[in-house]
């Protein structure tokens, strides 16, 4: 009975394994968990990009893409799971939207050969491809974000920040530490003082001490580094100490529909970096909606269509459609492989012009990838909550980060890397 | 009668006090024991090291030594998660310190350092009982887990606080960072899990096991007996946090390779690997394998089943798997509150008689 | 004066903290006092019921998402909404039935298991219910919204403006959650000391075999107390949920309640109020101001650490008497 | 009377040579040797109650001395008292010749002191042999590596305790539960088992609370003649409580009798029998 148990279990575990494809991109998403809500939006997006590629185009350059779905509910042993669980079935990219997950699989994929596409997220210096040769983070990163925050402020106050306060709230995970350093960097060289405020990742809807500091110090600006209920959290807590909400202001992931709206119109004003555009009023959503929405193909129904998550999931499996036509480009055949993709995102060049023909006009910066490079441009821009239209304005144009101070740190943190693990560099 | 113990006499009290006293058992025992180290090395592949087998060994010394502590000495421990990140952070720390020193060592180290501050932790066991030392543990939970978030030393100031763990070899194999092969993976945690195992099952047969479950039983008349009570709850911490240590030095180095404190160790942990021992059974060692095989497997059988077969949505199924690891959690807590090392038992009593029921 | 007025608000702000946490301390205390279950599934019911309140005010098709994927239909919502009141009042009954199936399926059976089996059952029970809770009413984060007040309370701000030259800040959420407490605590003494019900309730506290023996049915009574520790969660769901929205983050609310607990006894309803007031209290002085010199949030752990020591030298609690052991 | 002023514990014991009852050979041979335990002036409180007030007392080598009384009469309170689980208020208690410091349970058991509980306190969960296995608990010796490897002293030291408590086992009669566990066992085993885990400790002073109560007669009579065989066989000295009058009498050299925290009585059974004091205190009960 027992061997009939284990067999059982064995056939079961193995059924896990798709059916072989032609291009297979596995989506480990989460959609439950603490943040299920956030993790929905993001993976409706990146499913939908690929159904519209198939059921528009047929694919990428001929080749059908699946889009195996697995839940890592934000966690990593689960995570590992379904790297393990997708890996045998020529998976040619892996995009797990968690920065813990991405520190997990780091090693990992550059042992399997598969590459690592982390936007916005993830670990930071992977910019430097001279040492992760598998990982790329374009169009943006945290220590980015943190610089393009710092630029806006500066264009707020003409150029100087000397003597200001600024108070960095934080997720108390290794994401929320991030930008911790940048910033201290910044802030030598801009003369504004950091005070650091760390939140609690378990209990991140009680944030009351963090607000009354706030509201006693009076710093400048609050820079929010937050995810799941955090967000909401900070930004009604926000509204009730009356924290000016312009001087406000999130990282790329505290800073969508569900982070604003529990507070209502008292929400107004409350300003985020990102990465890409966000609405529907671009034209790819005609043909999502001929091809996708309309036919009912929708992922989960398609009720999160153009939200920012939604937004930013889709613009993820732009970039790596895109390589994957870099790669069968570079390659001559369609059926490319794992590796012949991380050479296709190596030489990824997306122009305005490509993206106005994907039907995406100036909805992300120009990427660039290069082998010293894996983090593009790191350009970003700032957008704006209108509580009375209900959705973001983009309120100023894609602004380079401040490479003079990202690089050194880019440098020594991946360089610290590379001994550690004995890796040479490359190119 | 396959199963029996007629014929199988004992001649003297040492053959009678050893682990498998009797024939079939034993037989059984030393054939999983080849099949464990001589066949699934050779069949094993990546899939089933790192997403099966080897969080099912790696879960099964935390079990273990959990079981130490709670099942055995009846000292309820919600602080499971932190002490395992302690034994992953001094892992880190060690490797890192000494690369030169066999990984091995710095694991059974971890262990070490684990105990000691298991110890600690366990001093409140002297005045704090049942659930409040239970809620009490969860101070040691929170508080590790925060302290190994905040002090940069810990992480040897990355920027993420993330811990990577470094490549090391033993006897010239990869078992640690992401050259390792799956058997050696697998290897090392089966090496450390049978030993821990075996030494679990040789302190519960003897003098400090009974003195553990004499404190469980009933504490005040173990004291009068004889037992006291200080180095009985505090040995039962030490050796319990040191397997818990072990556990989570492989948990980190072997099996993720990379860890957040707060996502890997954190209180959810505890519950999971105090599940664990509840539902294998308390007291028992067979219990830890079991209830850590049920907790590993379940989910992932469950997964496979409603998305892989019955093609759900994953947020569905992932919610249907809630219900159902729950809903089974109380069904065996009514069916079998002893567990499934009681089911077991149960089972080869019944063999013990079939096919002539009475 | 000024460091003064800062930590004034902050007792202030730590007190209607300290009430926050005691709602949710109370629904454990209830449930313990009269079967000894010590029910980790209080924060969930919290979530569950704030999740069942959200859906029929919404008027959401439950199960709508697993409906949809089964038969492919596009379920979504009734089309209609209801006022808050009748919304609260059929959560309430959700929450009686949801007893009741309890009582029926999981306690029933577990009569006279140690404390540790039905310590364990009710976090099998927690994690069937954040299933159940998810695939009823969907994961996405819910606006809570049945007509509590929120954001800073300008009376109180100009008042203490002209007392003491400082602004006293105080979330007006906070102080309808005191308000509503404060009522509910007052509500149950009424029950238990004024109705049959009750007296039967306070009874089995005080002694299991006896109430059992003058006639009192011991399944009734847990119906009747998991019923009312629903109902004290419901109120705490909505107080929480209008707060920062209803997700499954609403359900981690019972680690907040543990120090309570353990501050305050299982047994005693005074117990919670007072722990979780001293728990509010203590944990944002300490975050206030011992926190940014260890690098901040604290208050995690603190709780728990204070809670501790205070153990350590009083182990019988807050209201506990002095225990002799005998043999 | 006032406590004595405390002195080192290390002195012998006056009062040892003082006594109406020197060391003798009974009339069935059994050898009665010095003072043993002597309780001196001992004074018990719980909060405001008083649960033991100023009673001495003192125990012989090698005879059963009985202590009873009616309910309440504060009987087990002065056994907590004896074996260190209560600390008396007031008074010194005497063992081998020095005053006992103030000592923790387990301390005490250390110095051979060895009892069984009126509400049986055998550890549930484990079988009859481990039950009775942990009665040598303070005799072994190995390390906690040596146990956890099962090597060296380990090993032999398991084989040999487990000779002498196979003795025991034999010597109750209670082979055929050996590996049962003790919460399956009725009530008459389960006191059966308690009195063996107490012999395993080869203690100097074997106290016994209550050893029949809840017997049927025949019960009675079985554990009336273990008690009579281990004092007998292993010379142990027996202090016991009993509620039941007539088992008591024919048991015991000597007995105590206690009515509300106060000694009411102390001499053979014959010169108890005829105490009035005694003799109104049970009829006082019987009419209650």
């Amino acid at each position: 009975m027992t061997l009939r148990f284990a067999s059982l279990v064995a056939a079961a575990i193995l059924a896990a394994a798709p059916a072989l494809a032609d291009l297979v991109v596995p989506n480990l998403s989460y959609r439950t968990g603490p943040y299920g809500a956030n993790g929905t939006q993001y993976a409706d997006g990146f499913n939908d990009y690929f159904t519209l590629l198939n059921e528009r185009d047929g694919g990428i350059g001929g080749q059908k893409v699946q889009v195996p779905e697995c839940e890592t509910a934000y966690n990593t042993e689960k995570g590992v799971e379904c790297y393990e669980s997708t890996k045998g079935t020529g998976a040619l990219v892996y995009n797990p939207l968690s920065t813990g997950i991405t520190y997990q699989l780091i090693p990992k994929v550059s042992v399997d050969k598969i590459p690592l596409y982390t936007p916005g997220y993830g670990r930071t210096s992977a910019k430097n491809g001279k040492v992760f040769e598998w990982v790329f983070n374009a169009p943006a990163n945290y220590w980015d974000g943190a610089s393009v925050i710092v630029k806006h402020l500066l264009d707020l106050n003409g150029g100087s920040l000397d003597g200001k306060k600024i108070a960095l709230l934080y997720h108390n995970s290794a994401y929320g530490k991030e930008p911790i350093r940048t910033l201290q960097e910044l802030g030598k060289k801009h003369g504004f003082t950091l005070t650091e405020l760390p939140v609690d990742a378990a209990a991140g809807q009680e944030q009351k001490s963090q607000w009354l500091q706030i509201r006693r110090e009076k710093p400048d600006y609050v820079i929010m580094w937050g995810w799941g209920v955090m967000n909401q959290a900070a930004i009604q807590e926000a509204a009730n100490v009356r924290y000016p909400m312009d001087q406000f202001i999130g990282i790329w992931w505290a800073g969508s529909e569900v982070d604003v709206k529990p507070a209502g119109a008292a929400a107004n004003g409350y300003k985020s970096a990102t990465f890409h555009g966000v609405g529907t009023e671009y034209p790819i959503y005609a043909d999502l909606n001929k091809f996708v929405v309309e036919p009912g193909k929708a992922s989960q129904g398609g009720e999160h269509v153009g939200s920012v998550l939604y937004s930013r999931g889709m613009y993820a499996a732009l970039v790596i459609a895109e390589a994957i036509r870099k790669a069968q480009e570079l390659s001559g055949t369609p059926t490319v492989n794992a590796a012949q993709v991380r050479d296709g995102f190596e030489a990824l060049e997306i122009t305005p012009e490509r993206l106005t023909e994907l039907g995406l006009p100036d909805f992300g910066p120009e990427i660039t990838m290069t082998c010293e490079n894996h983090g593009g441009s790191g350009m970003a821009r700032i957008q704006q909550w209108d509580a009375a239209a209900g959705k973001w304005t983009l309120i100023s144009e894609f602004t380079e980060p401040d490479q003079e101070v990202l690089q050194p740190l880019i440098d020594a943190d991946s360089e610290a890397f590379a001994k550690e693990a004995g890796i040479t560099l490359r190119c | 009668m396959l199963y029996r113990e007629a014929g199988d006499f004992k001649t003297s009290y040492r053959e009678d006090s050893q682990t498998f006293p009797l024939r079939l058992d034993r037989w059984g025992y030393y054939a999983t024991l080849a099949v464990a180290f001589l066949v699934i090395p050779l069949v094993i592949n990546d899939y089933w090291a790192n997403a099966v087998l080897v969080p099912f060994l790696v879960y099964s010394i935390a079990a273990l030594g959990l079981n130490i502590l709670t099942g055995y000495a009846g000292q309820v421990s919600l602080g499971t998660g932190g002490f395992m990140a302690v034994g992953a952070y001094a892992t880190y720390k060690l490797s890192t310190s000494f690369p030169d020193i066999s990984i091995l060592i710095h694991i059974l180290l971890a262990g070490g350092i684990t105990a000691v501050v298991g110890m600690l932790f366990g001093l409140p066991s002297l005045r704090i009982k049942g659930f409040y030392l239970a809620v009490a543990t969860l101070a040691a939970q929170f508080f590790l887990v925060w302290l190994f978030n905040k002090v940069p030393w810990f992480y040897n100031y990355s920027a993420s606080g993330q811990i990577t763990a470094p490549e090391r070899t033993v006897l010239g194999w990869f078992v640690t960072g992401p050259q390792t092969s799956a058997p050696a993976k697998y290897l090392v945690c089966l090496v450390f899990a049978v030993g821990l195992a075996w030494i679990a099952r040789n302190l519960t047969r003897g003098t400090v096991g009974r003195k553990w479950m004499a404190i469980r039983d009933m504490d005040i008349a173990a004291e009068i007996i004889g037992v006291n009570p200080l180095t009985a709850k505090l040995t039962a911490f030490a050796v319990s946090s040191f397997f818990v240590g072990v556990a989570g030095a492989l948990f980190f180095s072997v099996y993720l390779g990379a860890a957040e404190v707060g996502e890997a160790f954190g209180i959810n942990k505890s519950f999971l690997i105090l599940f664990m021992v509840i539902i294998g059974g308390l007291g028992s060692i067979f219990g830890s394998f079991a209830g850590a095989a049920f907790l590993v497997l379940l989910p992932v059988l469950l997964k496979n089943v409603l998305v892989g077969t019955l093609g759900w949505p994953t947020d569905l199924a992932a919610h249907i798997e809630l219900m159902i690891v729950g809903a089974l959690i109380v069904v065996f807590l009514i069916v079998e509150p002893h567990g499934l090392a009681q089911l077991w038992r149960l089972t080869k009593e019944k063999l013990r008689l079939w096919p002539f029921p009475h | 004066m000024e460091q003064f007025l800062y930590a004034a608000e902050v007792v202030v702000n730590g007190l209607m903290a300290g009430v926050m946490y005691a709602l949710v301390a109370l629904g454990f205390v209830l449930i313990y006092k009269a079967s000894g279950v010590f029910n980790y599934a209080q924060g969930v019911m919290a979530l569950f019921a704030a999740l069942t309140l959200v859906g029929l005010q919404n008027g959401q098709v439950p199960f709508a998402h697993m409906i949809n994927a089964t038969f492919g239909t596009h379920l979504d919502t009734f089309g209609w909404t209801l006022p808050a009141i009748v919304a609260i009042a059929l959560t309430a009954l959700v929450m009686v039935g949801l007893a009741i199936a309890i009582e029926k399926l999981v306690l029933k059976h577990l009569v006279n298991q140690v404390p540790i089996i039905l310590f364990m059952a009710t976090i099998g029970l927690a994690w069937f219910l954040e299933g159940l809770g998810d695939v009823m009413w969907g994961a996405d984060i819910k606006m809570l919204d049945v007509g509590v007040p929120k954001g800073a309370s300008e009376a109180l701000m100009t008042v203490t403006e002209q007392w003491t030259g400082y602004g006293f800040y105080i979330d007006r959420l906070d102080i309808w959650a005191a308000a509503i407490a404060a009522m509910l605590v007052a509500a149950l003494m009424v029950f238990s000391q004024y109705t049959k019900q009750g007296r039967a309730l306070r009874a089995v506290a005080d002694d299991h075999q006896a109430a059992l023996s003058v006639g009192i049915s011991l399944r009734f009574i847990w119906v009747l107390v998991w019923s009312i520790a629903g109902f004290v969660a419901l109120v705490a769901g909505i107080m929480w949920g209008s707060k920062s929205g209803v997700q499954f983050s609403l359900s981690l609310i019972a680690l907040k309640a543990l120090p309570v607990l353990m501050l305050g006894g299982f047994t005693s309803i005074p117990g919670a109020i007072v722990g979780g007031l001293i728990i509010g209290v203590g944990e944002k002085l300490f975050e206030f101001y011992v926190g940014p010199l260890v690098g901040g949030a604290t208050e995690n752990w603190f709780a728990y650490v204070l809670a501790l020591i205070f153990l350590v030298f009083r182990p019988q609690g807050l209201f506990g008497e002095k225990i002799i052991e005998r043999v | 009377m006032t406590p004595t002023t405390s002195t080192a514990p290390a002195l012998t014991d006056p009062a040892a040579t003082d006594s109406a009852v020197q060391p003798h050979v009974t009339a069935d041979g059994r050898q009665i040797g010095g003072v043993l335990m002597d309780m001196r002036n001992i004074t018990l409180r719980f909060g405001g109650v008083v649960a033991i007030k100023d009673i001495s007392f003192d125990i012989r080598e090698g005879e059963i001395r009985a202590i009873i009384g009616p309910n309440g009469a504060g009987k087990s309170s002065m056994m907590n008292v004896m074996s260190g689980f209560y600390v008396p208020q007031e008074g010194e208690v005497w063992f081998r010749g020095q005053r006992r410091p103030q000592m923790k349970p387990y301390e005490v058991a250390r110095l051979g002191i060895a009892r069984t509980f009126q509400n049986i306190a055998l550890f549930d969960g484990m079988s009859v042999l481990d039950n009775i296995m942990t009665g040598r608990l303070t005799m072994m010796k190995s390390s906690l590596l040596e146990q956890a490897l099962w090597w060296g002293r380990a090993e032999r030291e398991e084989t040999w305790h487990r000779e002498k408590v196979e003795k025991i086992i034999d010597f109750l009669e209670i082979q055929n539960i050996r590996k049962t566990p003790v919460g399956r066992l009725p009530y008459g085993l389960k006191k059966r088992v308690e009195l063996a885990r107490a012999l395993a400790a080869e203690p100097k002073l074997l106290m016994l609370d209550e050893p029949m109560a809840g017997m049927n007669v025949e019960e009675k009579e079985d554990m009336s003649r273990f008690i009579l065989d281990v004092n007998d066989e292993f010379g142990t000295t027996i202090a016991l409580i009993e509620h039941d009058m007539g088992v008591v009498m024919d048991l015991s050299d000597r007995v105590v009798v206690m009515d509300y925290g106060r000694k009411i009585g102390d001499g053979t059974p014959d010169q108890i029998r005829s105490n009035q004091q005694v003799i109104d205190a049970y009829l006082g009960v019987a009419h209650d």
